[in-house]
C-alpha cells in the first residue's frame, strides 16, 4: 500500500507536465462566463465537443489544435490498444494522464466516444464497426453522444419503448430519447431499441449505433435552469439504421449497454476539480478583496471548510483505490457507486459552504463585480443535477447494500 | 392558545388561493394591478387612511400564497413600509402615503446590508432635514418602485426615487424579484418627509413577510413533489411508493410545518404588540434553510425533468436562494440568536 | 390563531402552580445519580412507578403523597370524566397542566395507565372492567404495563404469536412479551394474544388484562447499555386470564390495540425537557466553572447551540399544534408522527451538541467532577433509544408519507 | 501508486483476524500476554531491540484488528511509546525500554489534554534531571501500565509507575478501556530518563492507532448491521430489503471506507518520514465522526436488542464514544486543518 508515484508513473507525469506546457494552444483560452460543462471530469471554460464547432474561429480552432496533439499521443483513448489510435495506457497511468490534464485545467477530448462508447466497440464490436469508427474518436475527428434514456424510463432504463423494426438490411427505428449529453453536438449516436415487444424488458432490447445525419433524426437541445442547454431530447422518426450497425446480438442490447456503463473510470477527475475550488475559496477569502464579502464571526466557516477538506480527501482515497483495484486486475464493483454517489453529494455540500460564506453576496449571479467571479453562486446550480443526472443517489446506495454488502433485494 | 386558522384566516387564505390559481407563475404591473384592486395592499392598514384595519398575520397568509404561487411582486417591501408608516409616520405622511398605498402606489426597502462592507447608507444633518449618501445593494424593486423607504443608522425616510443624486443599478442575480443596487450621493432628504422612527419596525415586517413568502414556495414544492411521485412510474409503480421517495416527501413536510409555525408565531407576537426579536431570528434562521432542504429534496425526487428552464420547480429554487439571503441569511440570524441567549 | 393563554387557561395554569408550590412533597427529592427514565414526559430524578415501591421510605412515601394529591384534584387522570376519578379537562388544559409539571419538574403518576390503558377502556371497556380498573388508576393505587411488541414482532406488531386458547371461561395464554416498559413494577397487564392463527394476521388478535401476580407470569428485567432496566420480557407459560378480561370482542384486539396507540398526547412534556437541557447548557456555559471545560474557539459551537434553539421552538410548536386540532375536535393524524419522530431525533441533536461542547470531559460518565454533572454524557447515552423504542422513525416517516401526504402504499 | 494491501499485509491483517475471532470482547492480562507472544508489540521495533522491523502500517492492521474484535489492550500507548523511544530514546533508554516491551512491558502515555483547563504538565529544569507537577486527566491504562511516557511541554521522559508522588486515580468513563487521572506532585526525573525528543511523534502514532482501532470496530459494526438486517424479518421479509435500511447499510459502508484509506494515508506518510500533520488531521477528524455515524445507524437498524448490555453493539458505541475524544476530538482537528489551511 502506497500512495507514492512508481518511478514509471513518476516519469509519466513529468511527460504529460510537459506535453501540456509545449502542446496546449495559447490562444485555446478558457471561458469563464460560460456555465460548466455537466461532466464531472469537464474543466470549467472549456467544453471541447462544443468548442470544436465554435463560432469563434480561434477556439474552434484552439480545440481542434489540442484534440489533434492529444490524439498524436494516442492520449484521446489512452487505455486503448495503439492500433485503433489508443496509446495503450494502464488504467494507472490513465488515472495519472486525467489527474494532470485536470491540475492544468485544460480540457479532455471527446470523453463519450472515448470512454463509453470505445470500450464497447472493443469488447463487443465487429471488426467493421471497430475499422470505422474507432480510429476517428481517436482522432477527435467524430464525436458521439448516448441515447438511453426516455421520457417514460429514466431510473428503469429497461422499460425503454423506443421500436425497432427489421425491414430488410435495415432497423426501423422510431421513439423519443432525452437527457442525451451534448446531443446537438454529436456526430454519432448509439442508442437503444426495443426489437422485442413481446418479451421480458431486459431481453428485448438491441443497441445501435447510426449517424446524426440520417433522415427522421431530431434533435433539440434542452435549456436547463442555468439558461445553458448540456443536454437534447433526440426524436426518431422512422429512421432507417443498416443491420450492419447493430452492436451485439439482436436483444442483447442490455447486457451490452450494462457493460457499456460499468466503463466508468475512476472519477478522480472530479476531486481535483473539488480541491481547486475549495482552494480558490481559501485563498480569496485570505485576501483583501476576498474579506470584504466575509462576515466577521468565521468560527462556523473555518470548521466547515476543514470539514469540506477532508471530505475531499476521503474522495481521493476512493477514486485511488477504484484505480488500484482496477489495476490489480480486479472489475471495481460497487466501490464505483461509493466513489459517485460521495463526489456528488460532497460537490453539493462543498457549493453550499462555498456559497454562504458570502452571505448576500452569493445570490450575484452576473461575474462581474460578485465574489470569486460569482464561481459559487452557478457551482451551487450545477451541483443540483449531481445526484441525479448520472444515474440517482437512491439507486445508486441500492447497488452499494445490494451488489457490495450483499443484502437481499426481495 | 390556538395555532389553527380562525374562520376569517381560512376565508384571507381561500380566497388569495384561488386569486392566485389562476396566475401561477405570473409577475409584472398586471398582477400587482389585481393584488391591489383585492385591496391586499391596504389589508392591515388603518381604515382611515383607506384600508381594512386587519392583522398582520393576515397579511402573512397573502404572502404566504404569494409565495406559493411563485410569483414576484413588490408586497413585502411596500406593505412592510406601510405598516412602519403607519406606526410612526407624522399624520401628513400618512396622509401622503397610505391612501396611495392602497391605490398602488410601490415602495421599495434601502437599507445597508447585514455584516458586509461596501453596502452602507449615512444620513448627515443638513438644514433641519438630512444629506443621504452610500449604497444600498441588494434592493429588490427600486427600479419599479415610486418611493425609496431608506435606512440610514437611525434615520427612516420617505424618497422619491427621482430625487437627485440617486442612482439604480440593476443586478443579474439568481433570484426571481428585480434587484439593484442603489447610490445615493449628496440626496438630500426633508424634514417632512423623515419618520419618527421604524427601522426595527420595518425590518422585522419585511423579514416576517419574507419568511411567510418562503412558508408558501416550500408548501408548492412539496405539493408538485407528491403529485409528481404519485403520477410518474418506475420499475412498474408510482415512484411515491419507494421508501426513499416517500421519506424525502415526508422530510419535506416536517420542513414545511416547522417553518410555518415559526413564522406565524413571530407574526403573531408582532401583531401583539410584544418583542419578536427572538421569534424573528429563529423563524428566519430555521425557515431560509428549510426552504432550501424542500427544494433539494423536490430536485432530487424530480430528478431531470425539474432541472430544465420549462419547468416550474427551478422558479421556487430561485426564489428559496434569494429569500434565504434576504433580511439576513440563517448564519446572520444564528448569530443573533446565540447573542440572545447570552453566547 | 394565537399562543397566549386564554382566561381560562391563564388562570387554570396559575392554580396548577400553586398547587404544585403546596402540595409536592419537600421530601420527594429528585435522584440525580440515576438515569433518566426513557419516557419523554418523566422528569430526570423521579420515575414513579419505581419510587412508589421504593427501599428508601421517604422516596416511596413521597411518591404516595404526590400520587394522592393529584388524584385529589383528578389529575393523574386529568382528561378521564371525573365519574372514574379524571378531571374532565379539555385537551388544552390538559396539555397546560402536563406543561406545568414539567417547568416545575416533577413528575407524572401513572403514565401508562392513565394515557394509554384508561382511555382504551374508556372506549372499548365493558361496564365492570372501567368500575374496577379505572379508579385505581385514577388514585394511582393500580400500576400498568404494556405487553405488545414480542422478539420476533418489532415494527410488524401484527406478526405477534403469543397464543390465547379459550377452555371454559378462561383464555389459557403462552407466549413471550419483550420491552414492556417498568413491566418489573406493574400490578397489571394488558396484552395482545394470537386467538385466531388461521385467520389473516391483522384479524386473529384479541386483547386481554390480567393481573401480573397471575401464576404462569414471569417478569424479567431487561439491563440496557446504561446498566439501568427500564423494560423487561415477560414469558406467559399457560396463563389462566378470565374471558371477563377480554377487551373488545374476539378477534378484534388490534383496532382496539391501534387505538390505544391514537392516545398519544401532544408531547410538550419532551418540548420542556428539551429546553431545560439546552437552557441548562448555555447557564453552564456562561459559567465559571463551565467555562473551564470548554474550548477557545466557540465560533462553531455558538451557531450549533442557536440552531438547536431553533429547533426546539419547531418542535413546540408542532406539539401545540396537535393539541389545538384536537382541541378543535380534530383527531391529529401523522401530525402526531410529524410530533414525536421531529422531537427524537432532535433530542440525539441536542445531546450530541451538549456531548460535543466539553470535548474530552464528555466521556465522564461519574457525575462527580463532570462538567454539568454528565448530563450530557448521560442524554448521549438515553437519546439512542429515542428513535426506534416508541416505533420506528423509519415506520413514522413512512405514515407520514403516506398518511399525511396521500403518497401511494403500492 | 497503490491502495491495496500487498500480499505480506494481507497475510498480517488475516492472521490477527483469525488470532481474535476466538476472542472477541476479552479484555485483561491474558489476552495481552497472547498478543505479546505474537510478537505484536515489537512488530515495528528494530531487530536489535528484539523486534521484527516492519512498517508503520502493519502495526495499523493489528491495531484495526483489535478494534474490530472489540477488546481494549494497552497495545496503541505502548507500541506508540516505543516507536518514539526507538526515534528519539539513549541506547540505554533502548536496551532498557525496548526488549521489556517486546516481551509484553506496558507503557501508558500522559500527557496534557486538548485546550482543556486542569489538565496539564510541567516540567522545571532540577538538577540534571526534571521535576514535573501537574495533572495529566485521561490517561488510558495508567493504572495498569508498568511506565508513563509522560509529555510535559517539550519534554518526554520515561517515569515509574511507583515513582513517588504519582497518584492514580481511576476514572468511571463512557469508553472501555480502563481510565485515570494521574497527578504528579514534584516528581522527579533523572536525565538518563529523558527522551530527546519525541512529543509530535508519540503524538502522531497514537492518533493514528487510535483512528486505526476505530475503523475496525465501525467495520465490526457494519458486518453486525448487515448480518442482523439479513436474517430479522419483518413484514415477512428480510428488513435489509428495505430501502431505508439499505440506505442506512449503504452510509455505513461508505464512512468505513472512507475512514480506512484516510487512516492508512496517515500511517503511510508517517511510515515514509513524511510530515503527516494534514493527513493526521483529516483522519482523526473524519473518522471520529464516520464511527459515531456508523454506531448510531447501526443501532437504528438493530432497534431494541442493541439497546440491551447483553448485545456486543453497546461496546462499540463505547469505543467510538471514547476514542472519538482521545488524542482530540474532530472540533480540536478541524481547528487544526483550518489553520493549516490559513484561515
Amino acid at each position: 500500500m502506497n500512495w507514492e508515484d512508481s518511478p514509471e508513473e513518476a516519469a509519466f507525469r513529468r511527460e504529460v507536465r510537459a506535453f501540456i506546457g509545449e502542446h496546449f494552444p495559447a490562444d485555446y483560452v478558457p471561458d469563464h462566463d460560460d456555465e460548466h460543462s455537466m461532466e464531472p471530469e469537464d474543466v470549467w471554460g472549456y467544453n471541447w465537443p462544443v468548442d470544436r464547432v465554435s463560432d469563434d474561429p480561434a477556439r474552434r480552432d484552439g480545440a481542434r489544435k489540442w484534440a489533434k496533439a492529444l490524439a498524436d499521443k494516442g492520449w484521446i483513448t489512452p487505455h486503448w490498444p495503439t492500433e485503433y489510435g489508443g496509446a495503450g495506457l494502464s488504467a494507472l497511468l490513465e488515472f495519472v494522464l486525467q489527474e494532470e490534464m485536470m491540475r492544468a485545467r485544460v480540457p479532455t477530448v471527446n470523453g463519450i466516444g472515448a470512454f463509453l462508447l470505445g470500450p464497447t466497440l472493443l469488447a463487443h464490436g465487429t471488426d467493421e464497426q471497430k475499422a470505422e469508427h474507432l480510429p476517428r474518436i481517436a482522432r477527435g475527428e467524430a464525436t458521439w453522444a448516448q441515447g438511453f434514456s426516455e421520457p417514460g424510463a429514466g431510473s428503469d432504463l429497461a422499460s425503454l419503448r423506443t421500436r425497432a423494426v427489421r425491414d430488410g438490411d435495415d432497423y426501423v427505428v422510431t421513439g423519443q430519447k432525452v437527457w442525451t449529453s451534448l446531443g446537438q453536438y454529436a456526430d454519432w449516436l448509439f442508442v437503444l431499441v426495443r426489437t422485442d415487444p413481446e418479451a421480458p424488458k431486459h431481453k428485448g432490447i438491441t443497441f445501435l449505433v447510426l449517424d446524426a445525419k440520417t433522415e427522421g433524426v431530431t434533435v433539440r437541445p434542452i435549456t436547463d435552469i442555468r439558461g445553458s442547454a448540456p443536454f437534447a431530447e433526440i426524436f426518431l422518426d422512422e429512421v432507417r439504421v443498416p443491420v450492419a450497425n447493430r452492436v451485439g446480438e439482436e436483444n442483447k442490447g442490455w447486457y451490452v449497454a450494462m457493460d457499456a456503463l460499468s466503463f466508468e473510470r475512476a472519477g478522480i477527475g472530479a476531486c481535483v476539480k473539488m480541491e481547486q475550488a475549495l482552494a480558490d475559496l481559501v485563498t480569496y477569502l485570505r485576501s483583501e478583496e476576498g474579506k470584504r464579502f466575509v462576515r466577521a464571526d468565521r468560527g462556523a466557516l473555518r470548521h466547515e471548510i476543514a470539514r469540506r477538506y477532508t471530505e475531499i480527501r476521503v474522495a481521493y482515497n476512493l477514486a485511488r483505490y477504484t484505480v488500484s483495484v482496477q489495476a490489480g486486475g480486479g472489475v471495481p464493483g460497487y466501490e464505483a457507486s461509493v466513489n459517485q454517489m460521495y463526489g456528488a453529494e460532497l460537490l453539493q455540500r462543498l457549493a453550499r459552504t462555498g456559497a454562504s460564506a458570502f452571505g448576500p453576496f452569493s445570490q450575484l449571479w452576473q461575474r462581474d463585480g460578485a465574489p470569486l467571479h460569482a464561481t459559487y453562486a452557478h457551482l451551487r446550480a450545477d451541483a443540483v443535477a449531481a445526484t441525479f443526472l448520472g444515474g440517482t443517489t437512491e439507486i445508486q446506495r441500492n447497488v452499494i447494500a445490494t451488489r457490495g454488502l450483499g443484502l437481499p433485494r426481495k | 392558545m390556538d395555532l389553527t386558522l380562525t374562520e376569517d384566516q381560512q376565508l384571507v387564505q381561500s380566497t388569495a388561493r384561488e386569486f392566485l390559481a389562476g396566475r401561477a407563475g405570473a409577475d409584472g404591473s398586471e398582477l400587482w394591478k389585481e393584488i391591489v384592486d383585492l385591496g391586499w395592499t391596504g389589508l392591515a392598514l388603518p381604515e382611515d387612511s383607506g384600508g381594512v384595519g386587519s392583522d398582520f398575520l393576515d397579511v402573512c397568509l397573502l404572502a404566504e400564497e404569494l409565495g406559493r404561487a411563485g410569483v414576484a411582486t413588490p408586497f413585502t417591501p411596500t406593505v412592510a413600509a406601510a405598516l412602519a408608516i403607519a406606526e410612526f409616520g407624522t399624520p401628513q405622511q400618512k396622509q401622503d402615503v397610505l391612501p396611495a398605498i392602497v391605490e398602488g402606489r410601490t415602495i421599495a426597502l434601502a437599507r445597508g446590508h447585514w455584516g458586509a462592507e461596501g453596502s452602507d447608507l449615512t444620513a448627515t444633518p443638513a438644514g433641519d432635514g438630512y444629506t443621504v449618501d452610500g449604497r444600498a445593494l441588494f434592493v429588490p424593486f427600486a427600479g419599479e418602485a415610486a418611493e425609496l423607504l431608506v435606512i440610514a443608522g437611525t434615520v427612516v425616510a420617505l424618497v422619491d426615487v427621482s430625487t437627485p443624486g440617486i442612482t439604480r443599478e440593476r443586478l443579474d442575480v439568481v433570484g426571481n424579484e428585480p434587484m439593484y443596487s442603489v447610490t445615493f450621493d449628496g440626496v438630500s432628504v426633508a424634514a417632512q418627509r423623515v419618520l419618527a422612527d421604524g427601522v426595527d419596525a420595518v425590518t422585522a415586517y419585511a423579514t416576517v413577510l419574507t419568511c411567510a413568502e418562503m412558508v408558501g414556495g416550500a408548501q408548492a414544492v412539496l405539493d408538485m413533489t407528491v403529485d409528481y411521485a404519485t403520477q410518474r412510474r418506475q420499475f412498474d409503480k408510482p415512484i411515491g411508493t419507494f421508501q426513499a421517495v416517500q421519506h424525502h416527501c415526508a422530510n419535506m413536510a416536517i420542513d414545511v410545518l416547522g417553518s410555518r409555525f415559526a413564522t406565524y408565531e413571530a407574526a403573531w407576537k408582532l401583531d401583539t404588540g410584544q418583542d419578536a426579536g427572538t421569534e424573528i431570528n429563529t423563524a428566519k434562521a430555521f425557515v431560509s434553510d428549510a426552504y432550501e432542504r424542500v427544494c433539494a429534496l423536490g430536485h432530487q425526487v424530480h430528478g431531470a425533468i425539474g432541472f430544465t428552464a420549462e419547468h416550474e420547480l427551478h422558479r421556487y429554487l430561485r426564489h428559496a436562494t434569494a429569500a434565504a439571503l434576504n433580511h439576513g441569511d440563517a448564519d446572520f440570524h444564528l448569530d443573533q440568536l446565540a447573542t440572545r441567549l447570552g453566547l
